[in-house]
């Protein structure tokens, strides 16, 4: 059959037809490829995760260890934990929509290192072949925490690789933090002054701050366990008289503003959410900016909350809980601006606004049962149970994941050129959410009553309540495998979106989409404040 | 409620009344504000919902709003804050005169050592109604010391002591759980607690083999190892003399001054040269390897022990704690510290 | 080379993404400095192991400090680095006046300096490893008593060397490193890639010289200089 | 543009250095109270590093007000680190209870 499937002079030239073939992905130095290149090894990552995921809820549905050996367990949780930290959270909106859209939104043709861009690609992806080389090889068995002087000394598994994979992975998120910072301070385009900067991008700058100040200090840390594993002595052995508690120091040092890494890029996406879907101005945009700066501020001196019952002084204790409860306000002072924006708005409630929604109803849960964990009185009681897994997934994948897949469907149209198809979208967004609550709500209750985390097998009288977890789970596993269906069938099937398909403000939306190779045609000269709604449509538009 | 669906742990301190209070004050507090926050955005999303002849209001902000919503959750975290500092302090300040326990983890079990000789593995038999002290330390990795119904956690750290006490209210068996994870087995490393009424619990004492206090094995460990050649009572030692140390301000050599706690003889026994006593030579050996974690503790609840009152002579510790009355030797090794 | 050579070298080296040279080189500027805070950063992890165990055992820093490190041979490798980050700061100067072989010779002094250290450092670490103070299997240091007998050092003396091995040893690499980046920017300054309008390589590698050099500005006193003799 | 300063800067930059090294070499022979020693000591280093950073680095004269904030960012982060952990190690004996 004769096909006229010949490339119409209609296709504009944009960055996935410049140029075709393997060489002209890996050797590239755009960020919107960067940014695919991410988003695929992230996606891998996120299944992998996912997968050790499945396996501890399985395991976990009856009280006996019946499913796999207490090793296999304890290694199962271990590399959950450290995938989905390490390889998936903290790159995964900063990395993929980041990447993608600061340059943009700024008006410049590319990030201020471009090559440096892809170098921290390269290094991700060593680092994760590494990883999963450990996991491939009988895995490690430390917790994500590689809590001495069982990482150190009683652990007979691959924690020395382990530790290089994380330290390595360390530096590509430097390079990527760095270079937006140097993008935002030198590559904005004329007349956009910080003031008009859009949302997103003071949360990534916030975020930024945090991979560039925090990550050398828990690669110097891994390392040190690395070389204590080698050299079978070191600064944390207490044999010679060192501290195990100063790893843990130096670990939440980073591995708490490391949430913030986590959580932050997620305001971001919903800042554009919220303004688009409802059509207007971000309610109190110097508080929301400045909240993020203060979060990345904050989030440093709150470390040592999670070490309240590990040995650490009592008035330690007590300035660490009441700096951790200052850090609760800016985060407040957001969801509050979030849920102000709606007010008097023209609310729309497609996909990306479901998320966005669901965002804040799961992030506030989840900071308020931070208020729990920082309060010295209850934190002894529940901290190293099920009620501190319940609450930190409720930031981390209600909060983080959420957003993640909110700004996936908000930005779908643009990085693609392909609109997903909604109806889906939205099965999914209930799926996630329903799923997620059924799965981490018993958690709450469990963690109360006592149930100690990482058991491979726990009393009979908490089986209940984990049987609900785990049926939740599964709930939640089929959420997230149909974004993965929809979206690919789109690229292929989808509507063509426009350039603007949500009739959206911004500068990335007001070029092509798929956008060209240097984004913008000339370089754009900015004279408007950000989320200035006023002369867009009044609605979203529907594309179909 | 089903007996395999607990939801509330149940309350078995004099803590556990008040970390629930607590509890169900932030519960209540912060429930409040999520369902507000819940319900205000299921709100707007309803009545701004997308309609044909609606247009946005574009607004600016609210200052005033935005004070509002920054200074009343800070006062209220302030309130938690204070509240829950109350809490805790008193939960890691032990009552003088408590009952002393010593705890041992290691991968994966927990041994318990009574100050009267008797050693248990994974339960802890105590009487109720009665201040109980555990001086805990790790052999291998850290573990922590968790019984829910207690409301009470403590790690259990390699190389340094730590302290958690507790003063049981109700009689039965409670879960003691490791919270921190430690390896293979670390789910299997869980036991109970049982609390007893004092007298069963005196039994319970007596109707185990008992092979002398702890602070008498101590003692003995104090003489094989030959400690006694140097630390000495009279003026003759090359050691400083240990009788009344415990608890006692020590000056060093180097100007500063340490308290003598559990951790300052444990380091002593370990590491001698890194804390030397003012007026004295570097010139004890260390016992590093040569003395385990039971040992050194012996050792310790023996020097305590000489910091008690007289032998023979009735303990200083009150009327309350009958423990110890009867018995010929009174080396409680509960901490009343000679001021 | 002429006007116009100078400024079709300047031009090709303005990346496409940038639109000034002006821009390009307070980016690349700004990022080499952020760099460095990371690195303070990365070092602040092995300060604060420091600070905590010195302040937990003066004494073993003391001692150690005083019988064990080599003097004189911290002092040399200071004044080596500390000359080393003159010869960086006037190879930068040479370039932006445009005389690239003087650039390239400073630079080349520059390296052989580094390496001088890197030579010293090796006999401080020979002599220590002669005197069993090299901690692990190798340890079987021995400390002095008041009466002038000898006994084994105790177990926390091995805090402080390893601490001494892992930040002196961190900071040879980045010695290391910073030997072959300058080697290499060298080589390029003498071939003449770089000009008086565009040389900013030169500038960045030159600024993370000067960060190996700070880095050691503080280790001397922390190592070497502890106890009053 | 860039800043070029003359040539006898940097070695009189260089000639202080090598006074202040001298100096610091010299103070540490000398035994004095406390820690005042290392207090010195630490103090030439930081006016070694000032010396270095403002002009062999060129702060003082790029008109970088942005780099100056990124620098001592850095420092105030590594002084954050420092402070908070000695919070936990200055306090560990002052309830005198072991573990708290």
């Amino acid at each position: 059959m004769a096909t006229t499937a010949v490339a119409t002079p209609v296709v504009r030239e944009n960055y996935l037809n410049t140029n075709y073939g393997i060489k002209s992905w890996l050797l590239t130095t755009d960020h919107k490829r960067i940014a695919i290149l991410y988003l695929i090894s992230i996606t891998l990552m996120f299944f992998i995760g996912g997968f050790f995921a499945t396996l501890i809820r399985l395991e976990l549905l009856t009280p006996q260890g019946d499913l796999m050996t207490a090793d296999t367990y304890n290694k199962v949780f271990t590399m959950h934990g450290i995938v989905m930290v390490f390889f998936f959270l903290i790159p995964s909106i900063p990395a993929t929509l980041g990447n993608f859209l600061i340059p943009m939104m700024i008006g410049a043709k590319d990030l201020a290192f471009p090559r440096i861009n892809l170098l921290s690609w390269y290094i991700y992806i060593v680092s994760a072949a590494l990883m999963i080389y450990v996991i491939v090889n009988g895995g490690v068995d430390t917790g994500w925490t590689f809590y001495t002087p069982f990482s150190t000394t009683y652990s007979n598994t691959n924690v020395f690789l382990a530790g290089i994979a994380i330290f390595i992975n360390g530096f590509s998120s430097i390079l990527t933090g760095l270079n937006f910072i140097v993008t935002l301070h030198r590559m904005r385009a004329p007349g956009m002054t910080w003031s008009r900067l859009p949302l997103f991008c003071w949360s990534h700058y916030a975020t930024s701050v945090i991979q560039v100040l925090g990550t050398p200090v828990i690669a110097i840390t891994l390392a040190l366990v690395a070389i204590e594993r080698l050299w079978h002595i070191g600064i944390f052995d207490p044999k010679v008289g060192g501290d195990p508690v100063l790893f843990q120091h130096m670990f939440w040092f980073y591995s708490h503003p490391a949430v913030y890494i986590m959580i932050l890029p997620s305001m971001a996406v919903m800042s554009e959410i919220i303004t688009c879907f409802s059509r207007k101005r971000i309610f109190g945009y110097a508080f929301v900016a400045l909240a993020s700066i203060g979060i990345a501020v904050l989030g440093f001196l709150v470390w040592a909350h999670h070490m309240f019952v590990a040995g650490i002084s009592a008035y330690a204790a007590l300035v660490f809980s009441l700096l951790s409860y200052f850090v609760a306000v800016p985060s407040a002072i957001k969801v509050f601006n979030w849920t102000a924006t709606m007010y008097k708005g023209n609310v729309s409630l497609r996909t990306p606004m479901l998320y966005a929604l669901g965002f804040i109803g799961l992030f506030t849960i989840g900071g308020m049962t931070g208020l729990f964990l920082a309060n010295l009185g209850i934190d002894p009681h529940v901290t190293d149970t099920y009620f501190v897994v319940a609450h930190f997934h409720f930031i981390m994948v209600g909060g983080a994941v959420m957003a993640y897949l909110g700004g996936l469907h908000f930005w779908w149209p643009k990085m693609t050129g392909r609109m997903y198809n909604e109806l889906w979208g939205k099965v999914a967004a209930f799926l996630i959410f329903a799923g997620f609550n059924l799965t981490f709500l018993p958690q709450f209750i469990l963690g109360y009553t006592g149930m100690p985390r990482r058991y491979h097998a726990y009393v009979p009288e908490f089986q209940v309540l984990n049987v609900l977890s785990t049926a939740g789970a599964s709930i939640l596993a089929l959420g997230y495998l149909l974004p993965l269906i929809y979206f690919l069938s789109s690229l292929r099937n989808g509507p063509i979106a426009g350039d603007n398909p949500w009739a959206a403000q911004g500068l990335e939306w007001k070029t092509a989409s798929p956008p060209p190779t240097f984004n913008f045609e000339e370089t754009p000269v900015v004279t408007w404040e950000a989320y200035d709604y006023e002369d867009l449509p009044k609605e979203v538009p529907v594309v179909s | 409620m089903f007996s395999n669906l607990p939801l509330w742990p149940s309350q078995a301190s004099s803590l556990s009344g008040n970390v629930d209070l607590l509890y169900i004050f932030l519960i209540l507090v912060t429930g409040l504000f999520t369902i507000l926050v819940f319900a205000v955005v299921i709100f707007f999303a309803w009545k701004y919902r997308q309609a044909p002849d609606r247009h946005a209001t574009q607004i600016e902000g609210s200052n005033a709003l935005e004070a509002t919503w920054t200074l009343i959750p800070f006062g209220i975290f302030m309130i938690m804050f204070v509240w829950g500092a109350a809490v805790y302090m008193r939960g890691v300040q032990p009552p003088p005169n408590a009952m002393e326990v010593y705890v041992v983890g290691k991968q994966w079990m927990w041994k318990l050592e009574h100050p009267e000789g008797v050693r248990e593995i994974n339960t802890l038999h105590v009487p109720v109604g009665k201040d109980v002290r555990l001086t805990m330390i790790s052999q291998d990795v850290i573990h922590s010391f968790y019984v829910p119904a207690f409301r009470m956690k403590q790690d259990v750290l390699p190389g340094r002591y730590t302290t958690m006490w507790f003063h049981a209210t109700k009689t039965g068996h409670y879960h003691l759980f490791c919270a921190e994870y430690c390896g293979t087995l670390h789910s299997g490393m869980i036991g109970e607690v049982v609390v007893m009424e004092p007298n069963e619990y005196q039994a319970w004492l007596s109707g185990n083999v008992n092979t002398g206090t702890l602070a008498m094995s101590g003692e003995k460990t104090f003489a094989e190892l030959g400690c006694s050649s140097c630390h000495r009572s009279d003026t003759q030692g090359r050691g400083p003399d240990l009788a009344g140390l415990y608890g006692k301000p020590v000056a060093l050599d180097n100007g500063t001054t340490v308290l003598a706690d559990d951790n300052y003889l444990r380091d002593s026994i370990l590491n001698p040269g890194s804390k030397i006593v003012s007026g004295f030579k570097p010139i004890m050996p260390t016992y590093n390897g040569i003395v385990n974690e039971e040992q050194l503790l012996s050792l310790v609840s023996y020097i305590k022990s000489l910091s008690q009152p007289q032998q023979g002579q009735p303990a200083a510790a009150p009327a309350s704690v009958p423990l110890h009355t009867g018995r010929t030797q009174a080396p409680s090794a509960g901490n009343t510290k000679v001021k | 080379m002429s006007a116009s050579t100078t400024e079709a070298v300047a031009q090709h080296s303005l990346q496409h993404h940038f639109s000034t040279m002006e821009q390009q080189r307070e980016s690349t500027t700004l990022g080499m400095w952020i760099f460095l805070v990371t690195e303070i950063m990365f070092f602040g992890g092995l300060f604060t192991a420091y600070l905590v165990y010195r302040l937990a055992h003066p004494d073993v820093w003391e001692y150690a400090s005083r019988h064990e490190m080599e003097f004189w041979l911290g002092t040399i490798n200071t004044t080596i680095l500390l000359c080393s980050s003159l010869t960086v700061a006037l190879s930068v100067h040479a370039i932006q006046l445009g005389h690239r072989k003087l650039c390239a010779i400073l630079l080349f002094i520059t390296v052989l300096m580094g390496c001088g250290f890197l030579v010293v450092k090796g006999f401080e670490y020979h002599k220590h490893y002669v005197d069993g103070s090299v901690p692990g299997p190798w340890w079987h240091m021995h400390v002095e008593r008041p009466d002038g007998s000898t006994m084994p050092a105790p177990n926390t003396y091995q805090l402080f060397f390893y601490l001494y091995f892992v930040m002196t040893g961190l900071h040879a690499l980045h010695v290391t490193i910073g030997i072959v980046l300058l080697a290499i920017i060298g080589l390029w300054a003498w071939q003449g890639k770089y000009t008086a309008e565009y040389h900013n390589p030169v500038h960045i590698s030159g600024l993370y010289w000067h960060f190996v050099d700070l880095v050691w500005i503080f280790l001397f006193p922390l190592l070497y200089l502890i106890a009053g003799k | 543009m860039e800043h070029i300063s003359h040539a006898k800067t940097y070695w009189v930059v260089w000639a202080a250095l090598m006074c202040l090294m001298v100096a610091t070499v010299v103070l540490s022979r000398v035994p004095m109270p406390g820690p005042l020693n290392t207090l010195i000591a630490l103090g030439i280093a930081a006016a070694k590093a000032t010396l270095v950073i403002l002009f062999f680095m060129h702060l003082r004269y790029e008109n970088y007000t942005l780099i100056s904030v990124v620098f001592v960012a850095g420092l105030f982060w590594l002084l954050i680190f420092f402070g908070l952990t000695l919070v936990d190690y200055a306090s560990r004996h002052v309830l005198g209870v072991p573990g708290h």
